[in-house]
């Protein structure tokens, strides 16, 4: 029996299909076939797939994003045959709630990610500045503003800019948050004609502007990340997962040097609610469901989690997925960031994302089918006025204009 | 030459092409036509039924429609002026004796054999990146400030790739033209006293016009669809500066799975290329005759 | 014009060609030069003597397998290609020599099927893929691209047969051949350059077209497109993995181009030239 | 065997007319020429009987059997082209062999009669080599060899010496009719060079605008044209016509005489004029002279003759030799 | 004006030398023909003359001014190319006026003088046509025009007529005579027809292998050529060489005689032999004979000569005419 596995290309997927090898001595009736793409490229294709049940896959790599929509419509099998040693309590709380509709598990988190503030501890120190307990965006814009005079080939931050509703929207959809804004009101009525987002983005533009890269606003999480090996930058927002890069000593010049924080916030105790992980889902066209779900039980078990520590080292296991991961103490030694990124996990709340109520769930998006088109636009907009292509004003009138137009379309606003 | 017999197997025999180029057009575009008038979007399969002409209300309504026809003229325009002009140039260049003609062929003609989406990967990361890219190490060097090319002039940049990527294939159509000017005539021009700028306006350019035709028409049918390389490199902004039609039906149909609003656009650009065929073959097909 | 050239112009030609020639190829050189780098010195700005590393190939190599897509394409863009010239000959004879008022119109008409935007049908396509089952299949790819390079096959086959002088044809009739005779045994064998070019061009074409094959395939029939798309990575930016696989994807192709590339000048000309 | 006839032969492209009504007959072992002005339908003529077209109307017979519908390979002719046709990409050796190939001969014969014909044509030395690598000669004499294999009914050729300079043009002209007395196969031939239908032909047809005006031997042709244009056509360089009271005085409404004709003297004759251009070929000289009262005329000379543009003339037809039309151009 | 003289010109592509070594002198007004074999160097020599080719060594001089380096626009001589060379895109209107254009005369001059020269040329009618509406010899009369609007002191010729059938090629030879009357103007004409040359010519120069073998009148040509060479080249058909016993007894290696220079008789004569093919062009008959001790021989007869394949002919050279070569081929 073959069975079809489309996977993302990134760091940790790759590993594990360098270590199916133990999966296929386990279960030798059980082959394995790679699809392996890049990560629009890839969700197009499973999309398409599942949508019009083309049946290539037999599992697939999705994002958290994509769950729950796609068990509403019926297209993911329930996650019951998992094997009885499969933990499923000790899956994070957030990520396995954005994972199950009614309570039954469509999709097993491989690894899961919230964002947090990396920074240079030894720039901050030069600059005579302290990073607080809970950072505020004021603190923050002003630190920024500091470092960079003091240091002129430094950036002060770094932030995504890059145009897509995965990059530059999935920041400034958390940024918002912790400003307390929302997408949509409760009749699903867009707000980016609200005072929340005006400030929030002025706030990003100008801080960028002032102390960001230049070109910031092509930059996506991989230039920011090589920036911020390359000691360019004094502060960066962005995914935990971002740490375990820029601590490896391999790939960064400043591993040492870097200090971890929570999301900033506004002083309301909102950071950001970024909460994102990658899992494995099976189709419900697959027809080997069984032999999916047991190589998604051998991927997203414990004894996965040991056998890449075993073989590659504790710093290279999957994060984000599991309780007991936390409280190994090994994994802690090996990860300085560990607690800062669990803090973050624990505290991002995806079906509150704002202060106010909001008709949506996800935190740095919203979880709806329309979001990947609107959000894009929105990301075009905003990228342009982040390029200096276009007034804020105009981007956050553009915006809603397309959003009223697209949700109105959709037949959320009657 | 042209016997019944032959009219008729000739009839025969140019069946098959025709008959599988008609199925090709009238399947996929039929069935195009018909979800265009369809509420479809995959990720909503409750939602389907008779739409009326809303799609296509909604996507010409879209903001950026008009951008993107006005971007989708600039690249076609605008790719064609340089390859043309460029391949002018070059192919007078590789026309004179030089050393080494034979690799310098070569390395001109080498950008076709690139794959779009590579091509995009390398001008993006390697030579246009504002921190790591070649040009703007050199405006470093000469003590500029480096260009963020897909900011600041992100339209012109996905020009320059596309171009980039066609040069060659003007260049060399336009070169074997050249060649192929019969020396006497050039000769019996200078006999008459006309000096290389005459001869070249007098005589090469008027030579060209039909090979410059056929570079016309055959690059614009791919520059109208072009869409991998803004894909890979500006997502189609900032803003829409970079939405062409194509990408915007791309956006549509992959982002937001809309079959219906992809179709209508689809429909929308198929009429659209239509008539800029017709101006075409209006404005140049004249040429093709001769 | 054998008038000697003035060596001076000569070098000053050169000179002026080798510079034009060299930064078109710089993009691709820098590639290659990126490709032996390591990945720190891919971003460490411009440079372009390579630490000389094959690292990168061997990495490309073991994160995916080469062989697979490589033979995927070959076979995808061959395949489609000679296809397509078993339809175009016939189409392309019966227009080059027993042509009507409408034969110009045929031929603009054929083209004009290249302009539907591929991504307006996909959904429409992908459909009839999926329910006559050549989702992921060589075959299901091949035939895409047979049909999307068949207008450009018979416009160069067109243009090429129209310079064979008709009398051949009509010799080859008065000997007694009939017409697969005088297809087969007179006509292809003349045409051999025109075809060989035209073969060139679109194998060019089909081992570069991005959207259909890397849409319509998965794991089975991925070819070589589909490859490069599981390279730019969401995490970090591998520039010099990148460029490995690149080059990779395209040398085969640029090889190839490289060595057949007077056949291809002439391919190349539509029929431009007379 | 060979015989062909045309009976009522009409062939129109679209609204023109290019042959509006032909009947000839052509028997078993005649070599016919067929001559005519540029345009006149020689070529459309010799595709009609071949099968290359189709006639509008009319029937084509040959050896007694109706073909005008069937198809150009079951005609049983063979046909030299006047840009010879000869496939590039195949030696010499299977150019020859290629109509035997397709009749699908067996080996030994074809052999055997490639042989033969190379032999009879001087080409057995290039049997390896490509049509690119022949001279204008051999090649002419491959497309001949293609021809002849087959021992066809008939030979139809058209203009197939045009592309040949003046010397080899002589050779193989000789060669043709040799080939000719060797075969005794029908043959008909499409020329507008004069030396060519003259030397070549048993029976020549004059066409003009798609008519016959004349059919006859050459000499027939020569001696007694039927009309002025016949007259006019045949004979080089080209009869001088005189028209008004000189031919009133012949009872005619034109009376011609060939520039051989007439002669010359410095001292007397009937006609006086003046020198205009005098070529000298060496051993001829055309004298091209203003006569008074008459016209234009040009007079052969030996090329002993010594005369210059300006010097008096007097001219004196030979009056056995004189011809006279009517007011229509028919021959009286 | 238009003297041009060429001083130990010599000629080298690469290590082939097309042009070993020539002196030639020609004086204004004059029409002088190059002939010669195909690949003798005419088109050379030409265009060496026209500055299209570098002299490997050697002095041009045109009108006494070493015009050697000189680039071709600057050496006022005009070309009329073998293929015409008409600007295909241009009318023919402009094609006429592009010299002109050239050299900046303004409008009304260019038009007064393209319309004269359509004018001369019999032209005006079709000035607006593009050159691929035209036949072959208004294509001819163009390029003519394109050269004689520039009033230059010599035309260069490259084998002009070649590409026209018999007919047109009459016509345009007495054209172009008349315009070298008109014009006065040197005119270098190549050729490899024996017509042309002969009746155009003030001047032949018979070249072989890139050497002048003989400079001279037509008729001197004709007459006493210098060699072998020249002899068999000059006149049609070819002279009859004879060697051996027979050219013993004329105290010479080789002898010659012309085919008009010998009279044919049925009973008696000089030379006795068969005749092999007859050609009746109905104005004469040459006969190819097998004359016994002598060899191949062609005679021309009247047309009125009546004989036949296989008759028994008595040949008899006029003794006047007959030329006589030394072992090294040079005229005795
Ligand atoms: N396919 C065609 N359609 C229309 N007219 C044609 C076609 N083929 C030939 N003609 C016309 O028919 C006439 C006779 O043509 P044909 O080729 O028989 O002349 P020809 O006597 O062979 O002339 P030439 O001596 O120049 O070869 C010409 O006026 C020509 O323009
Ligand atoms: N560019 C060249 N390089 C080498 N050889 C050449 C070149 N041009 C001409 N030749 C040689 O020079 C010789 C003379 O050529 P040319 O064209 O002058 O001959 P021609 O007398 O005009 O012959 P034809 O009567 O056939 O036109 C030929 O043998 C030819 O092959
Ligand atoms: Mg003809
Ligand atoms: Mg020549």
């Amino acid at each position: 029996e073959t069975i079809t596995i489309a996977t993302v290309n990134n760091g940790d997927m790759i590993r594990m299909q360098r270590l199916a090898e133990d999966f296929t001595a386990k279960h030798p009736d059980i082959e394995l076939q790679w699809v392996t793409l890049e990560e629009n490229v890839l969700r197009e294709r499973v999309t398409t797939d599942i949508a019009a049940s083309g049946g290539q896959y037999d599992v697939m790599t999705i994002g958290n994003y994509e769950v729950p929509i796609w068990a509403k419509q019926g297209w993911l099998l329930e996650l019951n045959g998992l094997g009885d040693d499969y933990d499923v309590d000790d899956l994070l709380p957030a990520i396995r709630g954005g994972l199950s509709v009614d309570g039954k598990l469509y999709a097993a988190p491989f690894y899961g990610e919230s964002a947090m503030i990396m920074y240079r501890t030894d720039l901050f120190e030069g600059s005579g500045l302290e990073m607080p307990e809970s950072p505020t965006w004021e603190f923050i814009g002003e630190a920024a503003r500091k470092i960079k005079a003091d240091n002129p080939d430094v950036n002060g931050i770094c932030l995504r800019g890059k145009a897509g509703w995965g990059e530059n929207m999935a920041f400034i959809t958390a940024l918002v948050n912790s400003y307390g804004g929302r997408w949509f009101d409760e009749n699903w009525q867009p707000q980016f004609d609200q005072p929340e987002w005006k400030e929030a983005f002025q706030f990003y533009v100008d801080l960028m502007n002032e102390a960001g890269p230049s070109g910031a606003s092509s930059n996506g999480f991989n230039e920011n990340l090589t920036l911020f090996q390359q000691g360019k930058c004094a502060m960066w927002m962005d995914a935990t997962v971002a740490a375990s890069f820029v601590s490896n000593p391999e790939d960064s010049t400043v591993a040492d040097k870097v200090g971890y924080a929570i999301f900033p916030d506004t002083g309301n105790g909102n950071h950001g609610h970024w909460l994102w992980s990658w899992n494995l889902a099976v189709p419900a066209s697959s027809a080997k469901a069984d032999a999916a779900q047991t190589f998604i039980a051998w991927a997203t078990n414990k004894a996965y989690t040991e056998l890449v520590a075993e073989k590659e080292g504790w710093a290279n296991v999957p994060p984000g997925t599991r309780t007991s991961l936390y409280e190994n103490e090994a994994y802690k030694e090996a990860a300085p960031f560990a607690e800062p990124t669990l803090a973050a996990m624990n505290a991002a709340d995806i079906t509150n994302p704002s202060v106010k109520p909001v008709p949506y769930t996800g935190g740095q998006f919203v979880a709806i089918p329309e979001f990947q088109g609107l959000g894009t636009t929105v990301g075009q907009l905003f990228s342009a006025a982040l390029a200096g292509q276009m007034s804020v004003d105009d981007a956050l009138a553009q915006a809603q204009n397309v959003a009223t137009r697209e949700m109105t379309r959709s037949g959320y606003i009657k | 030459m042209a016997t019944r017999q032959t009219r008729t197997l000739a009839r025969l025999m140019m069946a098959p092409a025709v008959v599988l180029l008609l199925i090709w057009m009238i399947v996929p575009l039929s069935m195009t036509i018909w979800y265009s008038f369809q509420n479809y979007n995959m990720l909503n399969p409750a939602m389907r039924g008779f739409a009326g002409f809303f799609n296509y209300v909604y996507f010409y309504t879209d903001p950026a429609f008009y951008q993107a026809i006005i971007n989708t003229l600039f690249i076609v325009v605008g790719v064609l002026f340089i390859t043309i002009v460029g391949g002018i140039a070059l192919a007078l260049l590789l026309d004179q004796p030089i050393f080494g003609q034979g690799i310098v062929r070569i390395l001109v003609i080498s950008p076709f054999f690139v794959m779009p989406p590579v091509a995009a990967l390398i001008w993006k990361n390697m030579i246009m990146h504002p921190g790591y890219g070649v040009l703007a190490d050199v405006s470093r060097f000469l003590g500029l400030q480096p260009v963020d090319w897909f900011a600041q002039y992100p339209l012109t940049s996905v020009i320059i790739i596309v171009a980039w990527q066609w040069l060659p294939f003007a260049t060399l159509i336009l070169l074997t033209a050249l060649q192929s000017l019969d020396e006497e005539q050039k000769e019996a021009a200078e006999m008459d006293g006309a000096n290389f700028a005459n001869r070249f306006w007098y005589l090469t350019l008027p030579h060209l016009a039909r090979a410059i035709t056929v570079v016309i028409l055959i690059q614009t049918i791919f520059l109208l669809a072009v869409y991998a390389e803004i894909l890979v490199t500006t997502n189609g902004g900032p803003g829409y500066a970079t939405t062409n039609l194509a990408f915007l039906i791309y956006r549509t149909a992959l982002l937001s799975y809309d079959v219906g609003g992809a179709s209508a656009g689809g429909v929308i650009a198929v009429v659209l290329a239509n008539i800029v065929a017709i101006f075409l073959m209006r404005a140049v097909g004249r040429n093709l005759d001769r | 014009m054998a008038r000697a050239v003035s060596t001076r112009r000569k070098w000053i030609a050169t000179a002026a060609a080798w510079v034009v020639a060299l930064v078109i190829f710089f993009p691709i050189f820098y590639m290659v030069v990126t490709s032996l780098k390591t990945e720190p010195e891919a971003i460490a700005g411009i440079s372009l003597i390579p630490s000389g590393t094959f690292e990168n190939y061997v990495e490309v190599q073991t994160q995916r397998d080469y062989f697979k897509p490589f033979l995927n394409s070959v076979i995808i863009s061959l395949g489609s290609t000679l296809i397509a010239l078993l339809i175009a000959i016939p189409a392309a004879w019966s227009m080059a020599f027993s042509p009507t008022r409408r034969t110009k119109d045929i031929l603009m008409w054929m083209l004009s099927t290249k302009m539907m935007p591929a991504v307006g049908v996909l959904v429409p396509m992908f459909l009839i893929f999926r329910d006559t089952g050549l989702l992921d299949t060589r075959i299901g790819l091949t035939v895409v691209l047979t049909l999307i390079n068949l207008p450009i096959v018979v416009w160069m086959l067109y243009t090429y047969f129209r310079e064979i002088p008709g009398e051949i044809l009509e010799a080859a009739r008065m000997d007694g051949a009939t017409l697969m005779g005088e297809i087969v045994y007179v006509l292809t064998p003349m045409a051999v350059p025109g075809i060989a070019s035209t073969m060139l061009l679109n194998i060019i074409l089909a081992w570069n077209e991005a959207f259909w094959s890397i849409r319509l395939s998965a794991a089975n029939a991925a070819p070589l497109t589909a490859f490069i798309a599981s390279f730019s990575s969401p995490q970090g930016l591998f520039w010099a993995k990148l460029s490995a696989a690149s080059t990779l994807a395209i040398a085969p192709i640029l090889i190839m181009g490289w060595f057949s590339q007077r056949q291809l000048v002439r391919g190349l000309t539509f029929g431009a030239v007379k | 065997m060979g015989n062909i006839t045309l009976k009522n032969v009409h062939k129109a492209f679209g609204a023109t007319v290019i042959i509006p009504d032909i009947d000839l007959e052509i028997s078993d072992g005649e070599f016919v020429v067929f001559v005519g002005p540029s345009g006149c339908g020689k070529s459309t003529l010799l595709r009609l009987i071949a099968g290359l077209e189709d006639t509008t109307s009319g029937t084509i017979l040959i050896d007694g059997a109706d073909m005008t519908g069937e198809a150009p390979a079951k005609r049983g002719l063979a046909m030299v082209f006047q840009s010879y046709a000869l496939y590039p990409h195949m030696s010499v050796y299977n150019n020859i062999a290629f109509p035997l190939k397709m009749a699908k001969a067996d080996k030994e014969t074809i052999d055997a009669k490639v042989r033969a014909a190379a032999q009879t044509l001087n080409l057995t030395a290039y049997l390896e080599r490509r049509p690119g690598q022949l001279s204008g000669g051999q090649r002419q004499r491959v497309a001949i060899g293609r021809a002849i294999v087959r021992q066809p009914s008939a030979f139809l050729f058209d203009e197939p010496l045009s592309n040949l300079d003046a010397a080899l043009r002589g050779t193989m002209r000789l060669e043709i009719s040799e080939l000719h007395q060797q075969l005794r196969t029908t043959m008909i031939y499409v020329t507008h060079d004069q030396v060519e239908a003259m030397t070549m032909a048993d029976k020549i047809v004059v066409l003009n605008a798609g008519n016959i005006e004349q059919v006859g031997s050459p000499l027939d042709l020569y001696r007694s044209p039927r009309n002025l244009f016949v007259a006019g056509f045949i004979g080089s360089p080209r009869m001088n016509f005189v028209t008004g009271d000189e031919a009133a005085r012949h009872d005619a409404a034109t009376i011609g005489v060939r520039p051989e004709h007439i002669r010359l003297s410095t001292t007397e004759g009937a006609w006086k004029g003046v020198v205009g251009v005098a070529e000298h070929l060496g051993s001829d000289t055309f004298l091209h002279i203003q006569a008074e009262g008459i016209g234009q005329v040009t007079a052969r000379a030996d090329g002993e003759f010594t005369v210059h543009h300006g010097d008096e003339v007097w001219l004196t037809p030979e009056q056995t030799k004189i011809h006279r039309f009517d007011a229509d151009g028919h021959a009286i």
